[in-house]
């Protein structure tokens, strides 16, 4: 069962620190990578390239990005994908004309874990039954011919999603095709999806990727990466995702990437929320600028409502939940939201469940933006500050003990607990943290295990929590931090005691 | 009879979702049981191991994912096959693909041979209570 | 057809001024309502009196929005109402243990239009055949006595909504069974309800309800009025809604009433709106102590989403409305948001249509009150001086036509057009204003008809209105006002020409 | 054959909602028709009369608070007794009680007797196409 022995980028391996993949090893790895199918035989780099040159502007994940930004808008960015090339087409187009300019391209499960043949099966079975039998679009076994007539179906940009498994030849595949954009993040593998991977695995695998994005950029191509950082379990101050975003961001940087678009995670506190999608990117450019990356694009930022809480399970409440997200990321300006659909506290959504989503998000995202809202208030000033604050103590710690090598300092951090984040699935990770919500429903710190916060900002915490604990008259421990995971569920922000 | 039954829990098959089974062995620690916690990415094989390596009372497996029918099939045989005909079987979480009833997960997996099935945010100090019956039933308690 | 002949205050009339009905006069006018249906007999004052002293302040609608105040919540208030007393009692239960504690008593057509023998045989049919058989609770009909067990089912206070041709039996039977407030305003029969009714008809009409609530004031019990304002008809600037609302609030003030609720509509425009709930109690509070109703209560503000414009038909789109409306009502700060039902674009909504309205509503209610946020920016403070402004205009140039008398001048000031609104459905309106967006989506005035707006705020308007002018490049005028109509259903702020 | 036909607009019975006929009577001054507007809260009996003293080609009746089909029952036949076989009858609005489909309303309406019905938004540019065609298919046009 285990699949350590298996890994993505075939099995030539290099070193991991921050330093460039050297040309004449990424040549033998992408080998070795390519073999893994036979549709590995259809990437032909220079022709790839050509082919991305011919395309237009609003095929390339970047450009699309930096024209929202010009244009003060704000778009949706949804979740899809469905084994069949004719199907897949119906659905792209579809997104599209809905006004869905940015698509994914989620891969099923199977591909997820290289389990080539059984697509082939399960493809064959949905033919013959007309029912979808793989939960997405298998871009492997479809390989690059038919998967450039997806692309070409409709006029929007495409980004794949997929495992750390499948990464580097879904993007081998997805490039050639003329997709720009994936998602070159190691931390989310490492903090919620890989057991007993190590971080210095998941980096490894990221870095080829990074390196093809770069070859890439090299021709003159800017393929994007979309940088996710440790995605916070429950209730938790955003600094460690905030910190890790950079980190990728820098990693993918040294491999040639040009184009970063940070995920920011929205945790239902405006005033956090607004200042995370605003600190976010200048952070993100300070340290891309300090170790000379300038020529790097940031061509906006995505607000996200990755699935951190357990959802609402009613259909009034998820619309809640959905719209709100679409609210804050509106007013804070974000190019893209990524809502989750009105279905996720339920199970794989239906596609009606999906255009709703969709067209409530897109109600707001057009509503709010039209008005060109200014948000600025004390509360969105300290919680910048705050962010800003912590999030530099945390990198420079890092690069304390990297000595100055990112990747090298990410790896010791980690087994530090230099970076950490609660309820973590990675054996490797210390799990020595908790956040809990203070009374106007902040993300505060509770336990501190050895993040390198300042003093006097876990003196603002310790406050912030203290008030919240004489108001409630409870302690805010770990039963406090269970019962603010479930509130946003239950339509509040601050979780009430069980009885 | 013992004071404080043995527990394994743990997410089965390669379902990531791992805050479910970390919650409930809290809990369960909390209420006294010794809990062999495997956490997420389980495969089926495990849970027997350790349950035979440990004398476990009782078996709580989550799923989030949608595929625990697959994951589980067979397994009640197995724990057979590995000499737990005794052992409390319970599995929690999201069932199934999509939409779609409870009820009928429950009918699914007492027919896969898990003793009780739970709901998505199932009340934990239910479930406890639940289990204490049962394994007072079984004399184990 | 015409029911001009009956008028719901019963055979004896008022002279129609700014003057409290001498008790004589309105103990003659009551006989005669009260004798409009055997269940008149059981309203006995005195007794009420008693009655509604006893009953604790979660009862009373003034005393339960002070409250919402103090804690600084935002509660939904609904419509329903179903015919039978148990069927009723069900659902006010069903409706409180949601989580709303101000409901409606929602009256049937057949009532509202005064005719108690139809609802008689309805009532009848739906025992027998266990189906609703009409639209709305029967309060006539079932009179004093059953509908005191509705009351008393519940922790819930109550606030009846009927037609101007009911108004005042169904007061008389809410308040001796315990309902506490009910709307006395006259502008919305005459804009929207009522074709041919003058302006004094509906003035006439409403001060007798406001007479009924000064008599139960004077005898300690406070009932509070809500107070609509003429209702904009599609997209118009706000000052005329809010300078009606001022007017029926000192017309209820001279009978008497003691504590009254403004409603404020809200049109989409973030800036405007919560400028329009803080203006809207702040002038009301203004005039009253101006003309020395210094003791009138205003507990709180509602935000409203009165059906102005086409709802959007598909699900996702109302649900982005409804939400949207509610986050703004909450960042107002209002104690009341009363956004329409999801279903609202389609037909009457079923009881999920409802559930599922309410629940996406208290969502976003409860997580944002929780975060506090403070709302301030140059573009509110624009629009409420801009607001004020223009309503303290319309009401010193009523007050003038009237020569102090309020009543007097509100008359004259319609007929004048000096009060007017577009798309009015009554034949005494004048009919010569229009409003469109500017290209912010704010509502701006591009006729002015004889509005007493003055100069340089007519030149603000022309000047937003110019601005949008140029950026499409297309005449501002009817045809465009029709598109920003139709915009909201369509999940836009600013409508598109039509081709 | 008319140049500027005569046509009658309102909403029916105790209906309030006055916007939709607004437009639509606008819409049809603009196309060039003499309309007409009786505005809403317009009795059935009163629609016939108009069309009776101005010699009226159509009546394009609106109706939004779902009660219409009351409303207008034997309007068709008091049509007729007044003389008026040949005008031609539409409908438009909300024309049921909560969801429902719009193609039991078309049947419904025209088993009453309209030639043409609209649902909600209707486009009334191919709505005054459609009356031109019907006009001219009666030589009224
Ligand atoms: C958080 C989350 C994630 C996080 C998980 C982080 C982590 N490592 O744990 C991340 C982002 C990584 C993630 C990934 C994915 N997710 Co996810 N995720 C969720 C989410 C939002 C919440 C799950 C959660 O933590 N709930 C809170 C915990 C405390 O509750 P719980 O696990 O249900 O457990 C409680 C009870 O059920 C009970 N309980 C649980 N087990 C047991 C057992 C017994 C015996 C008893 C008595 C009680 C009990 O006790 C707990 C406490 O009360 C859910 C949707 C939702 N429910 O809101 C989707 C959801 C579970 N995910 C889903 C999917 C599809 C995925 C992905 C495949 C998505 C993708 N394509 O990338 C991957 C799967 C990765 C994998 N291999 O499994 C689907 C599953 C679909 C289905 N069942 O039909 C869901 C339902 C979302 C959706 N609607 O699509 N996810
Ligand atoms: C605005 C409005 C009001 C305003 C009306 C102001 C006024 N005097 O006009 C007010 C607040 C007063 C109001 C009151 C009520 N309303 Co109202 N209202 C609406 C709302 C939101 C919009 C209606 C509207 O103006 N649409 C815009 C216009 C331009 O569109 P339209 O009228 O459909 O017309 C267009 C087309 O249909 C077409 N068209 C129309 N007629 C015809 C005819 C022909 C021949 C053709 C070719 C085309 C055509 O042309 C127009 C332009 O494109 C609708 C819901 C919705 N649709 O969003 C509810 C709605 C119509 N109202 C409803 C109800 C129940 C009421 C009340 C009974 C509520 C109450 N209990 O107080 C009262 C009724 C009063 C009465 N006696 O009629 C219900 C009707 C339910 C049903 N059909 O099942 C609705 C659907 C809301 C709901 N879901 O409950 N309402």
């Amino acid at each position: 069962m285990r699949r350590k022995d298996i890994v993505s980028e075939g099995k030539v391996k290099h070193e991991v620190k921050q330093k460039r993949i050297d040309e004449e090893k990424f040549m033998a790895m992408r080998k070795s990578v390519l073999s893994l199918w036979p549709t590995g035989k259809e990437v032909d780099l220079e022709e790839a390239v050509e082919y991305q040159k011919s395309m237009p502007d609003n095929k390339n994940f970047c450009k699309v990005i930096q024209k929202l930004r010009e244009e003060g808008r704000t778009v949706v960015f949804p979740r899809a994908g469905t084994p069949l090339v004719e199907d897949e087409i119906e659905l792209v187009q579809t997104l599209y004309e809905a006004g869905v300019p940015l698509l994914p391209c989620t891969t099923d499960s199977y591909t997820r874990h290289l389990q080539f043949e059984k697509v082939e099966q399960a493809l064959e079975e949905s033919k013959k039954s007309g029912r979808a039998m793989l939960n997405g679009y298998p871009i492997i076994n479809h390989g690059v011919k038919n998967t450039r007539k997806v692309v070409e179906s409709c006029g929007a940009a495409f980004n794949p999603r997929t495992s750390r498994l499948s990464n580097s030849l879904v993007g081998e595949i997805a490039f050639a095709s003329g997709m720009t954009a994936q998602p070159t993040s190691f931390f989310p593998w490492f903090g919620s999806y890989d057991k007993t991977a190590t971080l210095e695995e998941c980096i490894g695998t990221s870095q080829y990727l990074s390196r093809l994005m770069g070859w890439y950029a090299d021709q003159g191509v800017i393929i994007t990466s979309d940088l996710h950082g440790w995605l916070p379990n429950g209730v938790f101050p955003i600094s460690i995702n905030v910190a890790t975003i950079i980190i990728e961001g820098l990693v993918a940087a040294e491999q040639g990437v040009k184009s970063v678009l940070p995920l920011v995670e929205c945790q239902g506190h405006l005033a956090q929320d607004i200042a995370a999608i605003r600190v976010t990117p200048k952070l993100l450019r300070r340290y891309l600028d300090r170790f000379g990356y300038n020529d790097v694009i940031i061509p906006g930022t995505s607000a996200q409502q990755v699935p951190l809480f357990a959802f609402p399970r009613d259909r009034g409440g998820a619309f809640g939940y959905v719209t709100y997200t679409c609210f804050v990321g509106a007013l804070g300006e974000a190019e893209i939201v990524s809502p989750r659909s009105i279905d996720e506290g339920i199970g794989v959504p239906t596609k009606d469940a999906h255009v709703e989503t969709y067209k409530a998000a897109n109600w707001i995202n057009q509503v709010v933006r039209t008005q060109k809202i200014k948000m600025d208030n004390e509360e969105i000033e300290t919680e910048s500050k705050v962010l800003e604050t912590e999030v530099t103590a945390i990198l420079e710690a890092v690069l304390k003990l990297g000595n100055g090598d990112i990747v090298i300092g990410a790896i010791k951090a980690v087994d530090a607990g230099v970076l950490d984040s609660p309820f973590p699935l990675n054996i490797h990770a210390k799990d020595n943290v908790l956040g809990v919500r203070d009374s106007r429903g902040a993300c505060r710190y509770v336990e501190f295990g050895s993040l390198p916060i300042p003093e006097e900002i876990k003196e603002f915490h310790r406050a912030k929590v203290a008030e919240r604990e004489k108001k409630e008259n409870r302690k805010m421990d770990y039963y406090a931090a269970i019962d603010d995971f479930w509130a946003i569920s239950k339509g509040q922000l601050l979780g009430k005691p069980r009885k | 009879m013992k004071e404080n039954p043995t527990v394994i829990t743990g997410t089965v098959g390669v379902d990531a979702h791992v805050i479910g089974t970390k919650v409930l062995s809290r809990a369960l620690r909390d209420a006294g049981f010794n809990v062999v916690e495997l956490g997420a990415l389980t495969p089926p094989e495990e849970f027997i191991k350790a349950a035979q390596e440990t004398d476990a009372d009782a078996i709580l497996m989550s799923s989030l994912y949608g595929m625990a029918e697959i994951d589980v099939r067979g397994f009640k045989e197995k724990c057979l096959e590995a000499g737990l005909e005794d052992i409390v079987l319970y599995i929690g979480g999201i069932l199934g693909v999509s939409r779609h009833k409870f009820a009928d997960d429950v009918a699914k997996f007492k027919e896969l041979g898990f003793d009780r099935v739970y709901p998505p945010e199932a009340d934990l100090d239910a479930a406890i209570e639940d289990l204490r019956t049962d394994l007072k039933a079984k004399g184990k308690l």
